[in-house]
């Protein structure tokens, strides 16, 4: 059976990653999963300089899904080096670095500082709704998800991934944008905006208010997303967003992923990741599959 | 890991002890993680009120639908759980005299607190709103004095009234209960310079310390840094903790 | 205690509302509820011809969801004002029309035909994804909508309501072209476009391939557009989407609705509607709000 | 209105009899629409089985997550149900010569429209995957034959076969099974000329005819039209539905 898997030039041994900021640096769950069992690891989202993030509350819990107003806490781009990445590099699995910046030229100076051995590739994270400067305003304006691609790919010698946002009228422009300024890849879809109040106070659960919803509840939207995006883009896509199962992981192979991540999940079962991928091959065997490959925006429309 | 249920009972109004065949090795002040089922998404954290060999105990309020739904769990049904996670009580050789206070649903972990530091002299203050829970398990390993907000038995009024007489002579003090009383603790325990670990709460999502949704603000030389409480906690040190 | 609210020259007796076609024509829940407890009902999606709709299946379970696909089916606005307005008009509640037109021409006839007494209102549906023609392409371009707003109020006497779709980058630009074109409220938020496959047929559940997402699930997304379009205009809010509790309604009105609509939860308590009423009054009791509008946007930030 | 549950058993392989309180009066061909917990969201319709003074019997076979639950639930227990819904089979005086074909979960409301029935002349075609059920049960209101496809008990084959030789003197057929079973019934009726009626199946959100969504292509004059399974039906003509 082939579970191999192409994003560019980057190979992935299987097609189940753990997305970003639902997974740390690999650390804890190692404890439950064999990290070599995976096929790569999207690490959480790294900033030039270290972030303390939001004041709590940071999650919320919503039906079947979360929201979430981390606000991208993380030790810094300069302690993942350091401290992180040699433990990520004991496993035979591909690191996928998430960064996130808050102008163009720190996009840039984050991919130079990631030019070294051990990283795989970026994922540029343009789509964070949880912060006040770059985030999300990037995510939502093709023109700078075309501009930050672009730099980027200029300064980076990795497989570059672009993750996009939900929270947009027409996906396939940006997945479009992505892909005119040099993408190898696009990943998702990241949380979607939402908004929770407490009706004693009248108040925000959030101090920003807003946060991003994760989870079941949005895998219908991410799925649509995913296959409109497959339709507007020759490059692969990696898809994500409340996949819960092998059955949803499935979906999103046949809508038009290339790779799946599982987020919110391993909040779930820390083990979800790789039982999903024992059901994506049973799922083969059962329907005589050989290669993953064929499974791949396999849908008959 | 799925772990058999061996009881799930109430023992006060709303409060229930739920008794779980277990096989990991727990440390006072650490929590598991229980799939509630029903219509929850995340997992509940709860702390160990007490494990012998190959079982854990845990006492919970029914706050929400999670434990509401746990509250309806039978003898011989199985849960879904992880941990023990967490860093929980320091216990010190060095000291000898200790006060333990707790209120409310903050009690249960420091009856396992109590029964590990069984060879102290224990000063033990708990505080309930009016109905009162565990009490006797607790006479086993020390002084217990109770204060309930209605005067229904003991003090009537905070425990950290209570508590006020039993410092002098202390020298660690540990505490469990909602934000305010454990602001109390961490003042008083300041002002009469005792060494004194919190246990905090805060909502969870992974429980293991990967995705950075459950901070406490913590005091650093250079200001002020948010640790994880499912992982570098829930206990820390009342000295850290910016409230 | 006051429960009346106003929605432009609209006076609701309570801010409780059934969402458009989840409710039909109010028949079938008259067994279960009394009409005249109601602020209002919003009927099933009118079209100027009689509509057979989508072929099955319209429906499916998503976590928290569901998603549909219904095709606005109807029997148009002839036979509703001839067979279904007398029955609606036997009740002591407002009657909303929610028209359906392919072009702008098509809005303003379903306009006209429904400028008659019994008919206290028209809530215009720019936002349904489950048709070809019309429908969501309107309400994702603000010129359209502020074009149909603007006609549609010329052309009738009745209270215009202009219900929005969440599926766009910014909110605020399509609350403001509503307002601008003269809308007296705006409603939202219509469905999220979502996706399902059937991994064993590898086809797209619905024919449509898209289908609209609705229930618990969309909630925390319904709540944020809420907020932020009522941040943009001065006219009343209807919010909608997710509503299965009085708390959930409580959230929408300190978020900025002036009213709220259940939808999806009719189908989970057919009596939803009314249990949701009740548990808005007892808020009142238990908080002292003597005057719901007190209520209404009193979110603290 | 939520009922006490009286029983809920296992009665073949994976196919449940849940015996229900309930206040209502269904005809045969009706059906309930039960929230079956857990974390489904919509209600799931099932046929009524059996009816008697206070009670109602469904007979339902786990197919997801809404059955599965179902299948965990105990006497006294309560659920949440709403009903009877539907437009049922439809029985006339004139006809004295019945054929009732039943498949699969299909059999269930044929049992008690049999019941309703009993004084004509029945035949009974059921067929079943392998294991069988509620045979003897029918067995008290008329001729029962049986096929299996595995040939487990009675004729190996589908229904539809041991249908055949039943269908000279027909005046009416009562059909409910799979889609492929209804559309060979509605065919073989078309043949031989009976009036033929047929319960169909499809998913529901409102459940009252409301929402449109259970739509059931039906033939017009003009072209063809969709009518409400949960209201219109879920008995139709056989000559009216559209395959
Ligand atoms: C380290 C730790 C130990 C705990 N030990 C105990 C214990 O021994 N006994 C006990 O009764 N309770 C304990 N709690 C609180 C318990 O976790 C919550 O009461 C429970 O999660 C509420 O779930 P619910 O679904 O009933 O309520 P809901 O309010 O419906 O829960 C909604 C969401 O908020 C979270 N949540 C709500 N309240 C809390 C809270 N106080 N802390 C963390 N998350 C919360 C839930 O986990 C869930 O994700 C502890 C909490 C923590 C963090
Ligand atoms: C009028 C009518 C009468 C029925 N009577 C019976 C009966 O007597 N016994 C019995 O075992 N089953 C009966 N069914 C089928 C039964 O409703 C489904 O098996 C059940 O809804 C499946 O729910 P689930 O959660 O287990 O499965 P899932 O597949 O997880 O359900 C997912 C969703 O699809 C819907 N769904 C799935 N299958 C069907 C189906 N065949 N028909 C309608 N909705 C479906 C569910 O209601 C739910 O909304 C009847 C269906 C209809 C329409
Ligand atoms: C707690 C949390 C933190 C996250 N942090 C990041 C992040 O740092 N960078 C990023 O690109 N996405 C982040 N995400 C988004 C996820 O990677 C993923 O895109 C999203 O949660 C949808 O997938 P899911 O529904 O499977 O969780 C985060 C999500 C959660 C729940
Ligand atoms: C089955 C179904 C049919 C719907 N038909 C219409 C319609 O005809 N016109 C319309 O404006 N909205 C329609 N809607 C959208 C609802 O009115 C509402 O905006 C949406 O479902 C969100 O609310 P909810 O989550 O409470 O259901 C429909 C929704 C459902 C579920
Ligand atoms: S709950 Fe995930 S880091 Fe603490
Ligand atoms: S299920 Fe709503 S109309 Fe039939």
């Amino acid at each position: 059976m082939n579970l191999k898997v192409n994003i560019g030039n980057l190979e992935l041994k299987n097609p189940v990653l753990v997305a970003s900021g639902t997974f740390g640096f690999g650390r804890e769950y190692s404890h439950y999963i064999d990290l070599d069992d995976l096929g790569g690891i999207m690490v959480k989202g790294l900033t030039l300089y270290p972030k303390e993030g939001n004041p709590p509350p940071r999650i919320y819990e919503t039906p079947s899904g979360i929201l979430n107003s981390v606000g991208l806490q993380n030790p810094g781009v300069d302690a993942f080096i350091k401290d992180e990445l040699p433990f990520l590099n004991r496993f035979n699995t591909k690191v996928i670095a998430n960064i996130a910046g808050e102008t163009i030229e720190e996009f840039v100076s984050l991919a130079q500082k990631l030019n070294i051995d051990g990283v795989d590739a970026l994922e540029i994270n343009v789509s964070c709704p949880n912060v006040k400067e770059g985030g999300m305003s990037f995510g939502v304006d093709p023109n700078s998800v075309y501009a930050i691609t672009k730099k980027v790919k200029q300064a980076s010698n990795k497989t570059v991934i672009v993750k996009l946002t939900p929270n947009v009228t027409d996906i396939k422009i940006y997945a479009k944008a992505a892909e005119d300024g040099g993408a190898d890849a696009i990943s998702l879809i990241n949380t979607v905006t939402g908004m929770a109040i407490d009706i004693n106070t009248r108040r925000p659960v959030f101090k920003n208010v807003f946060a991003g919803l994760s989870g079941p509840a949005i895998k219908p939207i991410a799925l649509k997303n995913v296959y409109e995006a497959k339709r507007a883009v020759s490059i692969p896509v990696i898809g994500m967003g409340g996949i819960s199962s092998a059955e949803d992981a499935l979906e999103f192979m046949i809508a038009g992923a290339t790779a799946v991540a599982v987020g919110t999940y391993n909040f779930i079962n820390p083990a979800g990741s790789i039982d999903i991928l024992e059901g994506i091959k049973k799922y083969m065997l059962r329907n005589s599959i050989f290669d993953v490959n064929q499974l791949m925006n396999s849908i008959n429309v | 890991m799925r772990y058999v249920v061996r009881e799930n009972r109430e023992i006060s109004n709303g409060i229930y002890r739920l008794r779980l065949e277990f096989d990991g090795i727990p440390t006072p002040g650490q929590f598991i993680m229980i799939n509630c089922g029903g219509n929850t998404l995340l997992k509940r954290p709860f702390s160990i009120c007490d494990h012998d060999a190959d079982e854990i105990t845990i006492v919970y309020r029914i706050k929400g639908k999670g434990t509401y739904n746990l509250s309806k769990v039978k003898a011989l049904d199985t849960l879904e759980v992880t941990g023990p996670h967490g860093h929980g009580f320091d216990m010190f050789d060095k000291f000898n005299n200790i006060l333990i206070v707790g209120g409310g649903i903050g009690i249960p972990p420091l009856l396992f607190l109590s029964k590990k530091l069984k060879s102290k002299n224990l000063k033990i203050a708990l505080g309930f709103k009016s109905d009162v829970f565990l009490v006797d398990e607790f006479k086993k390993y020390g002084d217990v004095v109770i204060a309930t907000e209605d005067g229904n038995t003991g003090i009537k009024g905070y425990v950290t009234d209570a508590m006020k007489d039993e410092i002098k002579d202390i020298d660690m003090i540990y505490g469990c209960g909602p934000m305010q009383m454990l602001k109390s603790v961490k003042d008083m325990a300041e002002k009469y310079d005792v060494p004194c670990q919190i246990s905090i709460e805060e909502h969870m999502g992974c429980g293991i310390g990967a995705c950075m949704v459950c901070a406490c603000k913590t005091k650093t030389d250079s200001g002020f840094q948010y640790k994880k409480v499912c992982k570098d906690g829930p206990v820390f040190w009342s000295r850290e903790v910016v409230f």
